[in-house]
């Protein structure tokens, strides 16, 4: 086999051009930007809900927003002389998740203000994406409700609701029995501008767990006992207690417990602890509707929630595969 | 010379609550506005001078196993006679704005670690000056905290407001949560400062991590 | 009856919680918090001297100083009170449990000066005459919720801060000033149980 | 006669490209002018030198014997002269001794040991001292002395062989074409084995992307009493603990070895060294390795000697098209990278592998998000991520508590993460920490 | 004033009992402190460095006290502090004399072969893949642990290789445990004269991947007095038992310039020295 | 070293004395500015009923009178009078209503029992929501101090509070407008409006219904 012979024409690795590395030495090609936009295209159906219902000025609070996160975020990599990082996609989701928690009709300045709240104390102080606690859409919105009241609890009536009306209640901040199902389903009420279409924010659900970008249990747990224990409430006052449907579907729920509590930096690493972390949300953002003094608990019960994950996360460490429990008695 | 000293490093070398981080409590409760802060540093100034003196005067005579308690009492008795005349002069509600702090100022560190720090191992002059440095520097840094919340939050300082347009108050500045973040921007700006000093000097500054060494008043540090 | 003490319990632990909301017990809560092991030993303490301290404090308030008008003397007694109190904690564990006392001893010292002791039995002795909290039941379940309350901050604090202790925090915000702020945002979530009570 | 295998926790499924080599038949490599073969090709003790430089060797004459129990003999290549004993660059990069040959050409049989021809009769413990002499290893990745496995302690029943045949490594196809073109003698090797383990039945474990292996070996398993197990495609199939638990449910507990569940788990690759040791009398001198890869010319698996040197196997696979960024001997997910071609052949290079550029982009590790894939594809169900982060902020402690020393490097866990960090080199690392801090205890 | 008759006549009886509650409780659980060890303490520096093999400066105080240790044997403190908590101790203060780290190896990216190396920059992790990133497989591989575990600062990462500032080094050897290549030796700091370069390779092999490396020439062994220099095996090393002078470098002319002095070293004066 | 020598009797004396001593001093201060902290006490109950009543020239808070209202709370009267004659009333009352806790409400009326101005006097309101409703916020600027402008004089305007203007309580109780009544709530703040109003109307309702009794003048 003459071809076997060593010959000059057969070429071989140049071996100062080898790269050493530890193994594996193929990955799966997934990587951050990809899970970042196609997080930002399961929201999009809501944003366009909400821009069809709240109008152009919600285009306007989402595309601020946005861009005051881009900015800031870039400027704090500028400021402290870190690599930039907007264009991984975290800082627009931050943005748009923002704008999706806002009014559509807040002024630019508070747009702006949650940026900065968002990133720089949400986020970046803490060493920017993966090492924040807690959700910086979340610090941002319940920084702004703590500290803008008013401005955080008006809302825009939408546009089919009549030229006349401007500002209108919440399916929650309204009489039991005066809700109807049919427009909380498309959208049309009143509230922030991302979360009142309950189709399109189970669309970008859906989205986001075809693409498996989220833990089932999050949203589960967290919806399912919400229902439960309005439920409960409903079923003894129903006077006084929202039915668990009108709870489900209003307010940020389902914006919630799809897109701000399965955040992965934030909410715990396991499947259990996925699901205590669904349930704690939901239990907390029940007991602040029913009785608490802020109109939605959502967003707190969240924050709080993140601020539990590194216990939960430290309570659900798995046993690895052939665990076995080290003996009593014997010092390891 | 070192009378100057001793007066002056309590106002920013040693300044009690930005570097030595004592008497957080207060410091965060407080200062929703500058006009708490004022009141509560006064208050605290005044038990820290009137403690500090008499604990360096009878320093010499106090048996060593007794001597916290016999200190805790003598500040104790100066809070209580602060609360009284607070309450007797100053305006209600300042009094009320600060609360359950006046009589806590028994269990600030700052009073009790100077007295134990400073005041049982220094002569009456240097301990009155002591004990109205650090006031002062504990007032100042109150004062300005406080400010900058309240003006943070609504444009205004010493509920006069200074921007005339502001209409919308940012409550969060003022929330309990504004608190803890404008205190923990404002040690990041004094780490920045002695960062930016240690390069100029060629050494490397590392920011004190969290522990209550600086008290003296047991041996817990660092956990 | 019952409802009253749930208003209690919701209240101190959650809803004006002692260090995110009353600003008491800062010191401990920002030293005693670095590692989740040190943080558990540290409430345990607390809930036990704030609670016997609650109790003791109220009946000296209530069968000493009341009935012999010295309530201006509250302050003075209140800390003589808990400081030797602590002491006697001390010795007893020492002698009741070595075990115990290992694990609960070293943080004994710190809580005469923690201000959330004193500052629970003040607020005990100020509270509206006739109310829940100013019986000394009442006074004994608001000191051991207080507690509760500050431990629970104090625990979920320690354990963001162990998560700190991996974060790339920029220079400047290292250590206590990152800490603070954490504390601000944790505080935030606090607020959201505004209104529970 | 196939049970339904049970799926193990976790597992990714990378692109396997075993397209590329998989339909070429086994080649016999040429005979080359030098060898060198590398000293310590087994985990446990290096073997002790038993030639010198000039002497005269036949082929599978004895180079190197073994010192203690964990240590295996290496037998010479060719027929030749020991022409150098001296420092060549290891597996690791780093150089270690080996002994070189200069072959006479004339390739010439010397074996220490003759066939056993009714090895059915033959005593085990007979059997099991020829798989110490022939100096067969685990030929599968680590490396570990056969015969050691085929000797449970007294009081440790076995009553499963395990013969894996998974090649769940991307790339790879050398067990593949073992299996399809040497379906006998690997059924034998395993009625060897299970003889000397005192057994008299074995299964196979084939990945069920390779049918023809699976017909091949079930056309004559019934003859030998083995049964061949499919298994789903599953990386890391091929891992010990999980091809174990597929087969018999077993969890193997942690720090345990599979005799701690009465099975012995053995390399299809070895079982044929075992055969050839056996029934032919010949020592372990050879083994099939695939040369694969996007630059290389012609991908195929060739049966090597030990101690051929990496670039004259890259030579018989036709050179290079490109210039890859990595060469690695094993498979990509496990394989160690190389910065020299000057390493050689050894008894488990299963695999050449070149990579090209484009596959292997070099990562910038990023901060962690915690989107939890590396725990879902952990095969051992430990942290990755949490571990990870605490190595890298030197808290080798914290890993040790998190059972890092569960971690079987397979290296899914690096596989999927979206932010390309390191991950199974800090497992690696905390590893290395955690044994030099109780090597001092 | 009858208040006040009843609240000093309380508040004393308060305080009288409280006073001898504590004076009985310190009788009865008197814990023996001794006086010494916090003194012994405050003398030592404080750097915490471990380099004295106990847990810190604290637990060493005590072990001095106890007599279980001696003074000198904290590495950072100066002659000074020795005589001094010696002297506070009544005990023998025993001369010692101050040891600096030394990196045996002068290849910075300039005149070594590197391999392309992706992976966490961090020798300790880097040497578990093949065996790190460098040519020469006992060289400095230059990702800065022992710089990292230096509480002093006293090591420099230069150009991939790490470079010992003698005047900031206190000897406390935490380097040494740190390096995976074993580079890093204690020397006297008197001694400025060492070959940076620690590979027991053939000479011929190391030039190969090296141009500072010793190929043990014996320049300098000639060069400097009768067993001021050792030849180890392929490689030549300073007797720091017989040290030669420092102008050793100047006068044996080093063709690889790999005997170095340790000052001129630090001060970057070697840059671009290899021919 | 040995546990050092304790001498317990001194330290029993020692902390004694100091005890006594800090409690003596304590004593004297205490009595000292007592009468000091009433005056300053009553001072902000004056300027509170200052703000609601029209102008009198009595002590109304040393004449008082306790009611009880409908729902049961007791309503504190303060009578006012200029001249002996009585000009007006100031009821003062607690509800625990409120969103976050009791909200205690003083309304000032004039002589026929209508609401003249309403403040109230201690909230834990939600800032910013509930506090709407509750505060009648004051705030001199920069501009004022530099014009040396006047001192803010009266309340500054709240449209909450000074809704209730001119009422005047009987009949059915007033309620908001989410309960069908014609009081104007704050969105949000429900339930701060809701208790606010119920408590203006305990204070109106109380002395509309013991107007009589009223006048004949209070006691201590």
């Amino acid at each position: 086999m003459p071809e076997n012979e060593s010959s000059p024409s057969i070429r071989l690795p140049d071996p100062a051009k080898l790269v050493v590395s530890n193994s594996p030495h193929i990955r799966s090609g997934q990587n951050i930007p990809r899970i970042m936009f196609t997080v930002v295209a399961a929201m999009l159906p809501a944003c366009v809900a909400g821009v069809w219902f709240f109008g152009l000025a919600a285009l306007e609070v989402l595309l601020l927003c946005t861009a005051s996160c881009v900015l800031f975020e870039e400027l704090w990599n500028r400021l402290t002389q870190r690599p930039s990082t907007w264009k991984d996609g975290s800082a627009i989701i931050t943005g748009i998740l923002l704008g999706m928690n806002l009014n559509a009709g807040v002024p630019w300045w508070v747009c702006l203000l949650g940026g900065l709240l968002a990133i720089v104390l949400g986020k970046q102080l803490f060493g920017g994406l993966g090492y924040n606690p807690f959700n910086p859409a979340l610090v941002a919105r319940v920084g702004l409700l703590i500290g803008l009241p008013e401005i955080m609890t008006t809302w825009n009536a939408t546009r089919s609701m009549g030229a006349d009306v401007i500002t209108t209640a919440t399916p929650l901040g309204m009489a039991p029995g005066a809700v109807e199902i049919k427009q909380m389903l498309l959208g049309n009420t009143g509230g922030c501008l991302g979360e009142t279409s309950a189709i399109a924010l189970l669309a970008g659900g859906a989205i986001l767990l075809a693409f498996k970008l989220i833990k089932w249990e999050v949203p589960v747990a967290f919806i399912g006992s919400v229902a439960v224990i309005t439920g409960i409430a409903h079923w003894a006052n129903p006077a006084e207690y929202h039915s668990p449907v009108v709870h489900v579907l209003s307010g940020g729920l389902l914006l919630g417990a799809f897109f701000m509590a399965t955040d992965m930096v934030t909410s715990p690493m396991t499947r259990k602890g996925a699901l205590i972390f669904g349930l704690g949300c939901g239990i907390m953002t029940s007991l602040i509707r029913l009785w608490g003094s802020y109109p939605e608990g959502v967003s707190f019960s969240i924050l709080f929630m993140n601020a539990l994950t590194p216990l939960i996360d430290r309570m659900t460490i798995q046993k690895p595969f052939g665990y076995v429990a080290p003996e009593k008695g014997k010092v390891a | 010379m070192s009378a100057m000293k001793e007066f002056s490093k309590g106002l920013w070398k040693e300044n009690p609550v930005l570097v030595l981080m004592l008497g957080m409590c207060p410091t965060l409760a407080v200062t929703s506005s500058a006009t708490n802060g004022l009141g509560m540093g006064v208050a605290t100034l005044c038990v820290l001078m009137c403690s500090n003196a008499v604990i360096s005067a009878i320093r010499g005579i106090v048996p060593k196993k007794i001597r916290i308690p016999v200190y805790i009492v003598v500040i104790a008795t100066f809070v209580t006679i602060v609360d009284f005349v607070m309450q007797a002069y100053a305006p209600t509600a300042l009094y009320e704005a600060l609360g359950i702090f006046i009589p806590l100022i028994v269990v600030n560190c700052i009073v009790l670690g100077r007295a134990e720090a400073f005041a049982s191992k220094n002569g009456i002059g240097k301990s009155v000056l002591d004990g109205l440095g650090m006031g002062l520097g504990f007032t100042l840094s109150l004062v300005v905290l406080g400010g900058t919340r309240e003006f943070l939050a609504g444009g205004s300082l010493f509920q006069v407001k200074m921007v005339p347009g502001w209409t919308t108050d940012f409550m969060l500045m003022t929330s309990a949560p504004g608190a803890f973040i404008i205190l923990g921007l404002f040690l990041a700006g004094m780490n920045q400062l002695n960062i930016r000093k240690a390069k100029r000097e060629g050494k490397t500054y590392t920011p004190p991590g969290l522990d209550c060494r600086q008290c003296n008043i047991c041996d817990l540090g660092g956990e | 009856m019952l409802s009253e003490f749930l208003v209690i319990t919701v209240g101190a632990i959650l809803v004006n919680n002692f260090v995110l909301s009353k600003f008491l017990g800062i010191c401990p809560f920002l030293g005693v918090s670095k590692k989740l092991d040190t943080a558990l030993g540290m409430s345990g303490a607390v809930v036990f001297v704030m609670t016997l301290a609650s109790l003791v404090a109220s009946l000296v308030n209530r069968f000493l100083l009341v009935p012999m008008k010295l309530e201006f003397l509250q302050t003075l007694v209140f800390i003589v009170v808990i400081a030797a109190l602590v002491q006697l904690v001390e010795i007893i564990l020492q002698k009741v449990s070595a075990k115990l006392y290992e694990s609960l001893g070293i943080f004994l010292p710190l809580i005469t000066t923690n201000c959330a002791v004193l500052g629970c039995v003040v607020l005990n002795a100020k509270s509206a005459p006739g109310s829940v909290q100013s019986t000394w039941y009442g006074a004994t379940i608001y000191g051991f919720c207080s507690a509760v309350g500050f431990a629970l901050a104090l625990v979920l604090f320690s354990s963001l801060r162990e998560k700190l202790d991996l974060a790339r925090v920029p220079k400047a915000f290292e250590g206590t000033a990152i800490s603070l702020i954490t504390a601000g945002i944790l505080a935030m979530a606090f607020l959201g149980f505004s209104g529970l009570v | 006669m196939n049970e339904k295998p049970r799926k193990f926790k976790g597992g990714v499924h990378p692109d396997d490209s075993k397209a590329l080599s998989a339909s070429k038949p086994i080649q016999d490599a040429p005979l080359l002018e030098k060898y060198t073969v590398i000293m310590h090709q087994n985990i446990g003790a290096p073997p002790e030198l038993v030639v010198k430089k000039g002497d005269a060797v036949k082929k599978g004459a004895l180079l190197a014997k073994a010192t203690g129990f964990v240590s295996v003999p290496l037998h010479a290549p060719t027929s030749g002269i020991v022409s150098a004993i001296d420092k060549c660059p290891g597996p690791t990069g780093l150089a270690i001794p080996a002994i070189e040959i200069t072959a006479d050409g004339s390739d010439e049989w010397g074996s220490p040991f003759e066939p056993i021809a009714d090895w059915r009769q033959c005593p085990p413990a007979e059997l099991r001292q020829r798989v110490a002499d022939a100096g067969v290893v685990g030929m599968g990745g680590a490396g570990f002395p056969s015969h050691v496995k085929l000797s449970p302690p007294p009081g440790k029943e076995i009553d499963t062989l395990i013969l894996n045949g998974a090649e769940c490594e991307p790339y790879l196809t050398a067990d593949h074409r073992l299996m399809l073109e040497q379906a006998e003698e690997v059924v034998v090797g395993a009625a060897i084995i299970a003889r000397i383990i005192g057994l008299d039945t074995a299964i196979i474990g084939v990945e069920d992307n390779k049918p023809d292996a699976i017909a091949a070996l079930e056309a004559v398993a019934g003859r030998y009493n083995v049964r061949v197990q499919a298994l789903p495609v599953n990386y890391p199939q091929g891992a010990e603990k999980q091809l174990i638990y597929a087969i018999t449910g077993r969890e193997v507990p942690v720090g345990k070895l599979p005799m701690d569940v009465k099975c012995v788990v053995q390399n299809v690759a070895s079982a044929v060294a075992v055969a050839d040791a056996v029934v032919r009398g010949r020592p372990s001198i050879e083994r099939v390795t695939t040369i694969t890869g996007k630059p290389v010319v012609r991908p195929g698996n060739w049966r090597l000697r030990i101690g051929t040197p990496i670039a004259k196997a890259l030579e018989l696979a036709g050179g290079i098209s490109e210039q890859p960024a990595k060469l690695l001997l094993g498979g990509p997910m496990m394989g160690i990278a190389q910065r020299s071609l000057g390493v050689t052949v050894m008894k488990n290079t299963s695999g050449i592998l070149l990579i090209a550029g484009d596959e292997v982009s070099l990562y910038t590790s990023e901060p962690c998000i915690r989107c939890g894939r590396c725990v879902e594809v952990c095969p051992m169900s430990i942290l990755p991520a949490t571990i990870s982060q605490a190595v890298e902020n030197k808290r080798f402690d914290w890993a040790q508590q998190l059972n890092v020393t569960a971690c079987i490097e397979c290296g899914s866990c690096s596989y999927v993460c979206p932010s390309h960090r390191p991950l199974n080199q800090h497992f690696k690392w905390a590893k290395v920490e955690i044994q030099s801090k109780l090597r001092k205890k | 004033m009858d208040t006040a008759l009843v609240a000093i006549v309380s508040t004393g009886a308060i305080g009288g009992v409280l006073g001898v509650v504590i004076g009985v409780v310190a009788k009865a659980f008197a814990v023996e402190t001794d006086e010494r060890i916090e003194r012994v303490g405050e003398l030592l520096p404080g750097a915490n460095c471990g380099g004295c093999g106990f847990a810190g400066c604290a637990d060493f105080a005590k072990a001095v006290v106890g007599a279980r240790a001696l003074p000198g044997q904290c590495p950072v403190c100066s002659p000074d502090d020795v005589r001094n908590i010696s002297q506070y101790l009544g005990i023998e203060a025993e001369q010692k004399e101050k040891r600096v780290a030394v990196v045996r190896c002068s290849g910075d990216c300039a005149n070594t072969v590197r391999t392309l190396y992706n992976g966490i920059r961090d020798c300790r992790s880097a040497v578990v893949v093949a065996g790190g990133a460098k040519g020469c497989d006992h060289g400095c591989l230059g990702f800065g642990s022992c710089a990292n575990a230096c509480p002093f600062g006293a090591i420099e990462i230069r150009d991939g290789l790490a470079v010992v500032h003698p005047e900031l080094c206190v000897g406390c050897e935490n380097c040494v445990a740190t390096c995976p290549k074993n580079l890093i030796v204690m020397v006297q700091a008197s001694v400025d004269v060492h070959v940076y370069c620690n590979s027991p390779e053939k000479g011929a092999a190391k030039r190969l991947v090296c141009k500072t490396a010793c190929i043990a020439c014996r320049k300098c062994v000639k060069a400097g007095e009768e067993g001021q220099m050792v030849v180890d095996g392929f490689l030549v090393r300073t007797n720091y038992e017989n040290p030669p002078t420092t102008d050793l470098v100047e006068k044996s002319q080093c063709p690889t310039s790999a005997l170095r002095l340790a000052s001129k070293h630090a001060a970057n004066e070697y840059q671009g020295a290899a021919k | 070293m040995a546990a050092q020598k304790v001498n317990i009797p001194k330290l029993g004396i020692f902390l004694g004395v100091v005890a006594a001593v800090a409690s003596g001093l304590l004593s004297a201060v205490y009595v000292s500015t007592a009468e000091a902290i009433a005056v300053n006490q009553q001072k902000k109950t004056n300027t509170a009923l200052q703000q609601v009543l029209p102008p009198f020239d009595n002590v109304p808070g040393s004449e008082t009178k306790t009611i009880a209202s409908p729902k049961g709370w007791p309503v504190r009267f303060y009578i006012a009078r200029k001249g002996g004659d009585i000009v007006g009333y100031a009821g003062e009352v607690v509800t625990p209503e409120g969103f976050s806790g009791d909200v205690t409400v003083m309304v000032g009326l004039e002589a026929d029992g209508s609401v003249r101005k309403v403040i109230v006097t201690k909230q834990t309101e939600t800032p910013g929501l509930g506090t709407a409703i509750t505060d009648r916020k004051v705030q001199k600027t920069i501009v004022d101090l530099i014009r040396g402008g006047t001192e803010a004089t009266g309340l500054a305007p709240n449209r909450f509070l000074d809704q209730y203007d001119g009422r005047q309580g009987g009949g059915t109780p007033w309620a908001v407008a989410k309960d069908g009544g014609d009081v104007d709530a704050k969105t949000g703040a429900t339930i701060t409006s809701r208790a606010v109003c119920g408590a203006v109307y305990a204070v109106a309702g109380t002395c509309i219904e013991h107007l009589q009794d009223l006048s004949q003048g209070g006691g201590q």
